[in-house]
C-alpha cells in the first residue's frame, strides 16, 4: 500500500484500537508471521505430497530396474526335423520330444562328441523346450515329417548371461590374502561348468541365432520351476477371482452394515460396542483372518483349501473394516441439512439415505474401497494359511472351486526361489500387480470424481 | 446345477418384481398416486420375497445335502462289508466311492464299490432335482400369495424398508460375527496354553524367549514367555510407522484438498493409493535392502550403531504403505466439510492455514480421526513387512535403533515354521493374538471416546 | 384428549404465561391439534406445555422474538425435530385427529401429509429439476414425464421462480441466489401437495415483488390446505393469516384472531412485542 | 471331475516336489497342487485324516516325529510310507566382496553359541570379533544371518554344527562334561548348554526368506549367512562359501559328507490314499524315479544333493512298495 | 482509473441500463470504488459493467429483486468469490485506491478489512464463545484472555444476542436458531473491527425488536465504518443508509441518495420495483 494511504488510515483510526491499524509495524509483522504460517503448510503439504510421491517413485523405479529383463526372454532359434518315424501322428502329444529337440540342438555343434560335453551343451536350452516342440506339434500336426524352426527359449543362466544379469567372469580372489584384493585377475563364473559352454554360447551369438522378443509367457503361462517359463496366468486369474469375491462380499456388506449402524441403528452402547468392534477388526493381524478363515470355511464348512473362493472370503472379512469404517465417515460428512431437506419432503429414512446420502458420501465410501481392495489384492499372509500359496504348474482349471495361487503369494513364492531369473521375474510380477491395481483403481476413481463435489 | 438354479431363481424373482408391479398399476387404477407406495416398492416386495428365501433355502439344501447324502451312502452299504472298519477307513471307502462317481475308474474297485457309486450318483440326481423343483415351486407360491396381497393401501413401501433393515442387520451381524469367531478361535487355543504357562506370567513377564524343542527329545534353554517386550516392540513400530505417516499423510491431505489444483488432485491421489497396494512382501524387501542399508551406513557416517533390522526402518517402511490411509481419509473428509464454513473463515481474514487447522480441520475430524485410527490399527496387524524387516528376538527397549520384535512377527513365526502344533510355543502364537485383540479393543474405545468429544457437527 | 375441537383455546399455563380463552368459530374444523407440548434441547427446555388448534384451510401465523420456539414448534408438528439427537418432545400433537407421535403412525407419510419450507434454504446438490421433482417421483404423484414436468413447472411458476430459471433447470439447485433458493424451497415443498404446508419465514431472503408472489401462494394454498407460518413481519402476518399465535421465550403467550392480536392484544407482552416493531 | 494330487510340507522339499510336480503335469497327468506349509504345518494337515479333504503327501526337512506319528495313528492315517529323498546342504557364505573364510566347526560354535566355555565355565558369549575367536581369523566384526528358530534349517544347523562340537573331544571343557556324567544327563546338558544361539546381536533372525540373507549379504560384503546350498549354487557370482575345516561346499562334498552341514530331506505318502487318488502312484513312481531321484536327475539340477545308489534303491522300494513305517 | 474518486457516478453501461449521474457530495471519501466489474459464473453473466462508489463512513444499501446480483457484488469486494471456482471477476475494484485484485494484494489483510456477514447464517460448528473470538484471535486484537473475553462480550451485547446466549457461551453456535444464528454471525463480523462491512441481508431471520437492535448497531458502526448493506425491506433501507443502489438482472440500474430513490427515482424500473412492494 501506499504511503498516503498508510496515512489515511492512520487518521482515522486514530480513535479505533490501535491494532486495528493494518499498517502499523506490529500489524505487518504479524500478517507477515501469518503469511509465514502459511506458506509453511503450503510448503509442508507439498513436500509430504512430494516425499509420498518419490517413495512411490523409488519403490517403482526400483523394480522397473530390477524387473525390466523379465519382460523379454532370449531364445534360440532351432530347426527340427519332425521325424514321423518318432511322432505318433495319432497321438502327437504323447510323443517323447525330449531327445529329438536335444538332438536338433546339439547338431548346429557338431564337433562336440563327449557325452558330458554333450548333456552341458544341450543345458543351454530350457528343459521347457521340449514341451514348446510337443505343444507345436499338437496344434500344427500337418507339418509332421518337414522340417520347422522354432524359437525356443534358453536355459536360466544363458538367459540371465544374455541379459546381463550374471557375469562371464568374476574377480578372482588375491594370491596371497584371502581377500579379493581387486588385483585385476578374473576368473570364470563358477555359475558356469565350464569355459567350453561359454565358446558354445558365443557361437549361437555369433550365428545370429539368438533373439529377445517380448516375453508374452510371462503372462500366459502357468507357474513352472524354471524361470525363463514361469507366467503368471494362474496367478493372475486366482487374483482376480478372490478379488471378485472379496469384493462381492465387502462392499454390499460393508455399505449396508455402515449403513445400518450410522443411519438406522439405535444410539446405544450395544452399537457402540459394534463400533469398537469393527474399528479393532481392522487392528487384527492378517493372519489370524488366515485362522479364522482356516478354522471356519475350510475346517468347518469344509471348503477345499487353496480355492480363491475362500480367499476372497478371507480377504472379504478382511477388507471389511475399511470398508465400513469409511463408509460411516463418509456418511457422517453428510450435512444434516440434506437428510432434512428429503425428509421434509417426505421421504423415508431409507430413500433419504438411497437418494441423497448415499450419493454424497460415495466419495468416501470409494476410497474406502479403493484402500481396502488394494490391500486384499496385495496381502499374502492369509492365504498363506488358506494355501492359496500353492504351487500350480497348469492352468487348465480356473474357477472359484479350482486350486489357485494369488499374485502376492506368486511373488512370495518366487521371491523365495534359488534360480537367480526368479529375481527378475519377481519384480516383473509385482509390476503386474501394480498394473493389475491401478487398472482396478482406474474404474473406481472414476466413479469417486463423478461423485465428488463441494456444496 | 447350483448355478443353474441361482439363474432360475433370479428370473423368477424378477418376474415376480414385474408382477408386483404391475398388479399395483392394476389396482391403482391407472393413478399411482392412489397407492400407498410407489408400483416399484410392490414389485421389490414381491421380488425380495420370491428371491430371498428361496436363496436360503438353497444354499441351506446345498450345505446340507453332501452330510446327508454321506450318511445315506454309508447306511446304505452292506453292513457286513463295513463291520470293522476303522472311521478313517470308513471315509477312504466314502473317498472312493466318490471318486468313482465322478467317472475316475481305476485300479479294480470292489464291486460294493462300484454299486454305491452308482447309488450315490443316483441320489445326487435325484437331490439336486428335488431342490430344483421344491425352490421353484416355493418361490411360485410365494409369488401368488404375496401378488394377491397387493391392494391401494397395501403398505409394500415399509415391508421393503423392513426387509432391507433385515439384510442391513444381518450385514452388520456378519462384522460381529467375525469378531466372534476370530474371539472364540483364539481363545480355545489361548485356553490350552495358559493351561501351562501361568497367565501373570505371560501379560507381565519381560523376557520373550519360545525356544522350546522343535526336535523331540530335545530341550532348550529358557522357553520364557513375557509377552511385554513383544507388546512394547509392536507399538514402538507402530508408533514409527505413524510418525512417518501421520505427518506425510495428513500434509499431503491438506495439501490436495485446499492447495493444490483440481487436476493434481485429480492425479496425485490415486498414485497415492497406489501406495497402499504394493504388496506388503514388497514393502518388507524394501525395508531390508533399501531403507535398513542406508541407515546403517547414515549411522555409521554419525558414529552411531544402528541394527540391521532396527525397529526404525520396519516402522517407517509401514509408514510408507499407510500414508494413503491418512491422506485419502483426510482429503475426503476436508473435502465434505461445506464451502459456508470456508466462506466463514476467509469472511474474517483468516489465511488459508488458519482455515483449515481451525475450521476444516476440527469439522472433518471423524473422518480424519477413522482414518487415522484405522492406519494405527493396520500398524498394529500388519504382517509382512515386519516379519521381514523386525527382529525375531525379543528385546524390551525403547530405542527405535534397536531390533524389536511384534506380535505378528511371533504370530508368524511361531505358525509357520517347521515346528509341530501343540506344543506351547505355537499356542503362544494365538494367546499373544488374543491379547493383541483385547488390547487394541481397549485402545479403540478410548479413541472413540476422545473423537465423540471433538467432534463438531457442522451445519 | 378427545373431541372438544373446533377451539383454539390456549390453557392456562404455569407461570410466567398468562391465560388466554379464545374461541375458535365453532364451524371451523381443527385440523392440527397440540396439548402440552414440551420440548427440550438436552437439558434446556424450548417449549412449555403449549396448546395450539389450527383450523384447516386457514393460515395461521407464528410470530415472536427470535429464539422463542417458533421453528421448534413447527418442527414438532411433522416430527423433524426425530432427527436431532438431543431433542426430546412430550405432550400430544393430533393431525385430523389422529396422534402423530403414535407408535403405529407412518413418519414417512405423515411428512408427506405435512410438508415443511425450512428456515434456512437447503436445496439438494442436484439439479433445479429434481429438486423439485424428487417429492413427487417418491410419491408416485406424476404416471408419466409429461406429469412430472407440469408439476415441477407449476410449482416452480407459482413460487415466481421458473421465469428466472426456466433456461437452467439442469443446472445444481445449490448455484441459485438466496432468495432463489428459498423459493426453489418453497416449490419442492408445494409439489407434493402436501394437506398442512409449515413454511419458516419462507419470505425472508425475498424481496417485496417475490414476497408478494409468495404470500398470493399460500392464500391461494389455503382454498385447500392449511399453512401455519413463521414470520417475523407483522405486515406480512396480518396480510395473510386469519389466526396468530404469539410466542416468547418458549411459551404460547397469546393466540387469537390476527386483527385483534395486532390492534387488541389482551396479553401485555404482545403489546409490547407489536409496538416494538417500531424502534 | 476327480480332485487332484494334494502334497503340503516342507519349504526346502518344496522346490523339489514341485519339480516333479511339474514335469508329471507337462508329460500329461493332472497337475498336483504342491503347497509350502512348513514341515510342521503339514505334518498336522496331512495327519488330520483320510479322506478327499486332506491331502496325500507332505514333505519334511526332518523325519516324522512320535508326537506326529501319534496324530496321524489317532486320525487313522496309520499307513505312511516314509521316502528320504536326498540331501540339502547347508551353506555358510558371504560376500564376494568380503575375506574368504575358513572356518572349524568349533569356532563356527564359539561365534554363534548362546554360551561357550571359557576357563573352564560356561559363560555367555563374549566373541564380539572373528578374532577374537582365533587371532589367524580377520578382525570384523561378527555378523550372521540366520534362519529362525521355527525353521528346521536352524534346527539341522545346531544339530550338525553345535552338537556335533559339544558331542566330539574337540573343547575340553564338553569332553570332561561327558566324562563327568551319565549318557542321559549329559544329553540333557547338550540340550540345555548347548542348542542356543546367541540373542545379544551377531546372530540375527532373518526369516524364513533365504534369499534375503543372499541380498543382505550383498549389501554388507562383513555378513555372514547361513541357508540352502541351492541359493548358494546360484548366486556364486556374488558370494563366495565359507569353507568348513577346509571343505567348500560341492554337490560332491556334500553327497559324500566330507562338507559336514547336510541334512536329509523326506516326503510321506499316505498309502490309504493311493487307490483312491487318480494319478498318484504314477505320481510317486515320477517322482522316485531316476530321472528325477538319481544322479543326473532332474532334481540334482535344482540343487538336490543326490542319495547314494544303495539308499536311492531303498527309497525306491519304500515309495513303491508302500512300505509302512 | 485514477483519482476523479469523490463522486459516485454511474457510467453509461450497454443496454439495457439507463445512464445516470449522481454526484457525490465532493466532501465525502470514496472508500471502495468499482469500475466496469462483471463477474461470470461459468457460462452466465451474474453482473454487467457495475460502476459504483461507496463513501467512507456511510451506509450504502443494495437493493433489488431477487437474484439480480447483490450478493455477487457485494462478495466481490472481499474477494469471496475466488472460492468458487467457476465464478470469474473482471473489472476493477479499489479499496481506498488500491486494486484489491491486484496480484500483491494480500487477501487476508483484506478481508480482516473488509468484513461480512454472509446471506445464510454459517457458525463454525465450536462453541459461541469461539465463533466470535475467532477474528480477534487470529488478527491478535486481543491481549490477553479478558481482553479477549471483552471483545467477545461487546460483540454479542452489540449484536442483541448476549443476554440470550450468555449463560451458554460454550454450547456449540450450530444449536441456535435461525435468527440467534443471524446475530451470531453479526457478531462475528463485528468482534475484528473491519474498516468495510458488508452486511448480505443480516436481518433477514430478526424479528423487529432485534431488527431494531441491528439497525441502531449498523448507524453506530457508520461512525467509524464503512457499511455495504443488501436487504430486501425498502423501510430498512430508508431508516439506516445513506445512499442506495437498485440492481436488475445483474445491473447497476440506478443509485443515488436514500431519500431521493425512494421518493423520487429516475429509472422507471426503479420506480416498479419501489412501487411494486405494495403489491
Ligand atoms: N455459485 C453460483 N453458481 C452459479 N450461479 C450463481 C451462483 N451464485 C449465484 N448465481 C447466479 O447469479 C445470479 C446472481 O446471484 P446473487 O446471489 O448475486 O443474487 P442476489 O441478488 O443476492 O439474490 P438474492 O436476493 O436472492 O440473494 C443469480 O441468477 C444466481 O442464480
Ligand atoms: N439443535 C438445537 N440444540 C440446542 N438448542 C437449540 C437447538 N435448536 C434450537 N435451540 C434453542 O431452542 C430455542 C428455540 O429455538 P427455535 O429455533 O425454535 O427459535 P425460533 O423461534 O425459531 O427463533 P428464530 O426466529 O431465531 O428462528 C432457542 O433458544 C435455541 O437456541
Ligand atoms: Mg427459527
Ligand atoms: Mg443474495
Amino acid at each position: 500500500m501506499t504511503d498516503i494511504l498508510d496515512h489515511q488510515i492512520a487518521e482515522r483510526d486514530k480513535l479505533a484500537n490501535p491494532r486495528h491499524d493494518w499498517a502499523s509495524d506490529n500489524a505487518r509483522r504479524r500478517i507477515k508471521r501469518r503469511y509465514g504460517r502459511d506458506r509453511l503448510l503450503r510448503i509442508f503439504g507439498l513436500g509430504a505430497v512430494i516425499t509420498a510421491l518419490m517413495l512411490l517413485a523409488i519403490l517403482i523405479a526400483s523394480l522397473t530396474y530390477t524387473g525390466y529383463v523379465a519382460f523379454y526372454t532370449t531364445k534360440v532359434k532351432v530347426e527340427i526335423f519332425l521325424d514321423p518315424q518318432k511322432i505318433d501322428r495319432e497321438n502327437p502329444g504323447k510323443t517323447k520330444y525330449r531327445k529329438m529337440t536335444k538332438q536338433a540342438f546339439n547338431a548346429y555343434f557338431p564337433e562336440v562328441k563327449n557325452r558330458k560335453d554333450k548333456r552341458n551343451l544341450s543345458k543351454i536350452l530350457s528343459s521347457g523346450a521340449q514341451y514348446i516342440v510337443r505343444d507345436y506339434v499338437v496344434s500344427h500336426p500337418e507339418l509332421i515329417g518337414q522340417t520347422v524352426s522354432l524359437n525356443l527359449p534358453l536355459s536360466d543362466p544363458f538367459d540371465q548371461l544374455q541379459k546381463g544379469v550374471i557375469p562371464r567372469r568374476i574377480d578372482a580372489p588375491g594370491k596371497n590374502s584371502g581377500k579379493n584384493d581387486g588385483n585385476g585377475e578374473k576368473m570364470l563364473n563358477p555359475r558356469f561348468k565350464s569355459e567350453k559352454v561359454l565358446v558354445w554360447f558365443d557361437t549361437l551369438v555369433a550365428r545370429d541365432m539368438l533373439s529377445s522378443p517380448f516375453s508374452w509367457e510371462l503372462f500366459v503361462n502357468a507357474d513352472s520351476r524354471f524361470p525363463e517359463l514361469a507366467g503368471l496366468a494362474g496367478a493372475f486369474t486366482g487374483s482376480l477371482l478372490a478379488l471378485l469375491v472379496c469384493f462381492l462380499i465387502s462392499f454390499p456388506v460393508g455399505i449396508a452394515a455402515a449403513i445400518y449402524l450410522e443411519e438406522f441403528a439405535p444410539k446405544n452402547r450395544f452399537t457402540d460396542f459394534v463400533e469398537v468392534n469393527i474399528n479393532n477388526l481392522a487392528a487384527v493381524p492378517s493372519v489370524v483372518f488366515g485362522l479364522l478363515a482356516l478354522a471356519v470355511f475350510i475346517n468347518f464348512f469344509g471348503l477345499p483349501r487353496s480355492v480363491p473362493l475362500v480367499g476372497g472370503m478371507a480377504l472379504a472379512l478382511m477388507t471389511l473394516p475399511t470398508i465400513i469404517v469409511s463408509t460411516r465417515a463418509a456418511l457422517k460428512a453428510v450435512p444434516p441439512s440434506i437428510r432434512e431437506a428429503a425428509l421434509g419432503v417426505g421421504a423415508s429414512r431409507h430413500e433419504v439415505v438411497l437418494h441423497h446420502v448415499l450419493p454424497l458420501a460415495m466419495p468416501g465410501i470409494l476410497t474406502g474401497t479403493i484402500i481396502g481392495l488394494a490391500q486384499a489384492l496385495g496381502e499374502t499372509a492369509p492365504l498363506l494359511l488358506i494355501g492359496m500359496n500353492a504351487f500350480i504348474p497348469s492352468i487348465e482349471n480356473l474357477g472359484l472351486m479350482e486350486p489357485a495361487t494369488a499374485l502376492p503369494t506368486q511373488i512370495f513364492a518366487w521371491g523365495d526361489s534359488p534360480e537367480r531369473g526368479f529375481v527378475s521375474r519377481t519384480s516383473a510380477a509385482i509390476l503386474v500387480l501394480i498394473g493389475f491395481l491401478v487398472m482396478m483403481n482406474l474404474v473406481a476413481i472414476y466413479l469417486r470424481q463423478k461423485f465428488e463435489r463441494k456444496w | 446345477m447350483f448355478g443353474s438354479l441361482l439363474i432360475i431363481l433370479l428370473t423368477l424373482s424378477v418376474l415376480g418384481f414385474y408382477l408386483g408391479r404391475q398388479k399395483a398399476f392394476v389396482v391403482a387404477g391407472g393413478k399411482r398416486s392412489q397407492l400407498h407406495s410407489r408400483p416399484l416398492y410392490h414389485g421389490l416386495y414381491v421380488a425380495a420375497l420370491v428371491g430371498i428365501p428361496t436363496l436360503l433355502l438353497s444354499l441351506i439344501w446345498v450345505f446340507l445335502q453332501r452330510p446327508v447324502i454321506d450318511a445315506l451312502l454309508l447306511q446304505s452299504l452292506d453292513p457286513k462289508a463295513i463291520t470293522g472298519l476303522s472311521i478313517a477307513e470308513l471315509s477312504l471307502l466314502k473317498s472312493e466311492i466318490k471318486s468313482v462317481a465322478q467317472g475316475a475308474i481305476f485300479g479294480d474297485p470292489k464291486p460294493i464299490v462300484i454299486e454305491a457309486a452308482d447309488r450315490l450318483n443316483h441320489w445326487r440326481e435325484i437331490a439336486n432335482w428335488a431342490m430344483v423343483a421344491t425352490c421353484i415351486a416355493i418361490g411360485l407360491i410365494v409369488l401368488i400369495a404375496t401378488r394377491s396381497k397387493i391392494a391401494r393401501l397395501f403398505r409394500a413401501r415399509e415391508r421393503v424398508e423392513h426387509l432391507l433393515d433385515l439384510l442391513m442387520i444381518a450385514a452388520s451381524v456378519l462384522a460381529i460375527l467375525t469378531t466372534f469367531g476370530i474371539v472364540v478361535s483364539l481363545t480355545i487355543e489361548s485356553l490350552r496354553f495358559f493351561d501351562r504357562i501361568p497367565f501373570f506370567e505371560f501379560i507381565f513377564g519381560l523376557n520373550w524367549e519360545p525356544q522350546i524343542p522343535i526336535r523331540e527329545g530335545q530341550v532348550t534353554g529358557g522357553g520364557a514367555f513375557g509377552a511385554i517386550p513383544v507388546y512394547v516392540g509392536t507399538f514402538l513400530i507402530a508408533l514409527i510407522a505413524m510418525l512417518v505417516a501421520i505427518p506425510i499423510g495428513l500434509m499431503a491431505a491438506i495439501y490436495l484438498s485446499e492447495y493444490a489444483s483440481r487436476k493434481m488432485r485429480a492425479i496425485v491421489k490415486p498414485l497415492l493409493e497406489i501406495l497402499a497396494g504394493i504388496p506388503t512382501v514388497v514393502y518388507g524387501f524394501f525395508a531390508v535392502l533399501i531403507v535398513a542399508p542406508a541407515m546403517r551406513n547414515f549411522g555409521a557416517m554419525l558414529g552411531v550403531e544402528i541394527a540391521p533390522n532396527s525397529a526404525l526402518a520396519a516402522g517407517a517402511v509401514m509408514g510408507i504403505m499407510l500414508i494413503p490411509f491418512i491422506s485419502s481419509f483426510s482429503d475426503d473428509a476436508i473435502s465434505a466439510v461445506p464451502r459456508s464454513l470456508r466462506e466463514g473463515a476467509y469472511g474474517l481474514g483468516a489465511t488459508k492455514s488458519e482455515t483449515i487447522i481451525d475450521v476444516l480441520l476440527p469439522a472433518a475430524l471423524p473422518g480424519i480421526a477413522s482414518g487415522i485410527l484405522l492406519a494405527v490399527s493396520r500398524a498394529i496387524g500388519e504382517t509382512m513387512i515386519v516379519v521381514m524387516a523386525a527382529g525375531i528376538i525379543a528385546t524390551l527397549t525403547f530405542n527405535p535403533l534397536a531390533p524389536v520384535t511384534t506380535v505378528t512377527v511371533q504370530i508368524v513365526t511361531l505358525l509357520i515354521g517347521d515346528s509341530e502344533f501343540d506344543n506351547p510355543k505355537t499356542l503362544a502364537a494365538f494367546a499373544l493374538g488374543l491379547t493383541l485383540f483385547l488390547l487394541t479393543l481397549a485402545l479403540n474405545v478410548f479413541a472413540l471416546r476422545i473423537v465423540r468429544k471433538y467432534r463438531e457437527q457442522y451445519d | 384428549m378427545s373431541e372438544k375441537a373446533m377451539n383454539m383455546n390456549v390453557e392456562t399455563p404455569k407461570e410466567p404465561v398468562n391465560a388466554m380463552n379464545f374461541q375458535l368459530p365453532k364451524e371451523l374444523q381443527v385440523k392440527v391439534k397440540t396439548r402440552d407440548v414440551n420440548v427440550h434441547y438436552g437439558e434446556k427446555q424450548a417449549l412449555f406445555d403449549i396448546n395450539l388448534d389450527v383450523p384447516a384451510n386457514h393460515v395461521v401465523s407464528l410470530i415472536g422474538p427470535s429464539g422463542c420456539g417458533k421453528s421448534t414448534y413447527l418442527r414438532c408438528l411433522n416430527r423433524m425435530n426425530d432427527i436431532i439427537d438431543i431433542a426430546r418432545v412430550s405432550g400430544q400433537i393430533e393431525l385430523d385427529g389422529v396422534d402423530i407421535y403414535d407408535k403405529n403412525i407412518d413418519v414417512v407419510e405423515l411428512r408427506a401429509r405435512v410438508g415443511m419450507v425450512f428456515q434456512k434454504p437447503n436445496p439438494f446438490p442436484k439439479s433445479i429439476f429434481d429438486n423439485v421433482a424428487y417429492g413427487p417421483r417418491i410419491h408416485g404423484l406424476a404416471d408419466n414425464k409429461t406429469e412430472l414436468e407440469e408439476i415441477v413447472v407449476t410449482s416452480l411458476q407459482k413460487a415466481g421462480l421458473f421465469d428466472e430459471v426456466k433456461d437452467r433447470l439442469k443446472d445444481s439447485g445449490t448455484g441459485l441466489s438466496g432468495g432463489q433458493q428459498q423459493r426453489l424451497c418453497i416449490a419442492r415443498a408445494i409439489a407434493t401437495k402436501p394437506e398442512v404446508i409449515l413454511m419458516d419465514e419462507p419470505a425472508s431472503a425475498l424481496d417485496p415483488i417475490a414476497t408478494a408472489v409468495i404470500e398470493e401462494l399460500i392464500d391461494e394454498l389455503r382454498q385447500n390446505f392449511t399453512i401455519i407460518i413463521v414470520t417475523h413481519s407483522m405486515q406480512q402476518a396480518a396480510r395473510i393469516s386469519q389466526y396468530t399465535a404469539f410466542f416468547h421465550l418458549g411459551y404460547l403467550v397469546e393466540v387469537g384472531d390476527t386483527e385483534q392480536i395486532f390492534t387488541n392484544p389482551v396479553d401485555r407482552r404482545t403489546q409490547d412485542y407489536i409496538t416494538g416493531r417500531f424502534g | 471331475q476327480a480332485r487332484e494330487i494334494k502334497i503340503v510340507g516342507s519349504s526346502t522339499v518344496f522346490p523339489y516336489t514341485q519339480a516333479v510336480a511339474e514335469e508329471f503335469a507337462r508329460s500329461g497327468g493332472t497337475a498336483p497342487t504342491v503347497e509350502s506349509t512348513g514341515t510342521g504345518g503339514g505334518m498336522k494337515i496331512f495327519c488330520s485324516g483320510i479322506g478327499e479333504q486332506y491331502p496325500d503327501i507332505t514333505g519334511a526337512s526332518r523325519a516324522m516325529k512320535s508326537s506326529e506319528k501319534q496324530l496321524c495313528d489317532k486320525n487313522g492315517v496309520s499307513d505312511v510310507s516314509e521316502v528320504l529323498i536326498g540331501y540339502d546342504g547347508l551353506s555358510i557364505a558371504n560376500s564376494r566382496k568380503g575375506d574368504t573364510l575358513d572356518l572349524t566347526k568349533v569356532q563356527i560354535y564359539k561365534a554363534l553359541a548362546s554360551k561357550v566355555p571359557i576357563d573352564g565355565k560356561l559363560i555367555d558369549n563374549p566373541y564380539k570379533k572373528w578374532s577374537d575367536i582365533d587371532a589367524s581369523l580377520p578382525p570384523i566384526a561378527i555378523i550372521t544371518y540366520g534362519p529362525p528358530p521355527t525353521s528346521g534349517t536352524r534346527d539341522a544347523f545346531i544339530e550338525l554344527v553345535f552338537h556335533k562340537v559339544c558331542k566330539g573331544d574337540k573343547l575340553d571343557f564338553w569332553q570332561k562334561a561327558k566324562a563327568g556324567m551319565d549318557k542321559s544327563a549329559f544329553k540333557e546338558m547338550i540340550n540345555l548348554e548347548c542348542t542356543a544361539m546367541r540373542q545379544d546381536g551377531p546372530f540375527i533372525e532373518a526369516g524364513e526368506n533365504d534369499n534375503l540373507i543372499v541380498q543382505r549379504l550383498n549389501a554388507d560384503p562383513n555378513a555372514v549367512g547361513i541357508f540352502g546350498y541351492s541359493f548358494l549354487f546360484e548366486n556364486m557370482d556374488t558370494l563366495q562359501a565359507v569353507k568348513i575345516a577346509s571343505v567348500e561346499p560341492t554337490m560332491d562334498t556334500i553327497g559324500d559328507g566330507s562338507y559336514g552341514i547336510s541334512r536329509p530331506l523326506y516326503f510321506y505318502i499316505k498309502n490309504a490314499h493311493r487307490k483312491v487318488i487318480k494319478g498318484m502312484q504314477e505320481f510317486i513312481e515320477a517322482y522316485v524315479s531316476d530321472d528325477a531321484m538319481g544322479e543326473d536327475g532332474y532334481l540334482s539340477e535344482r540343487g538336490l544333493v543326490v542319495l547314494p545308489d544303495d539308499e536311492l534303491a531303498a527309497s525306491q522300494a519304500a515309495a513303491l512298495d508302500a512300505k509302512t513305517m
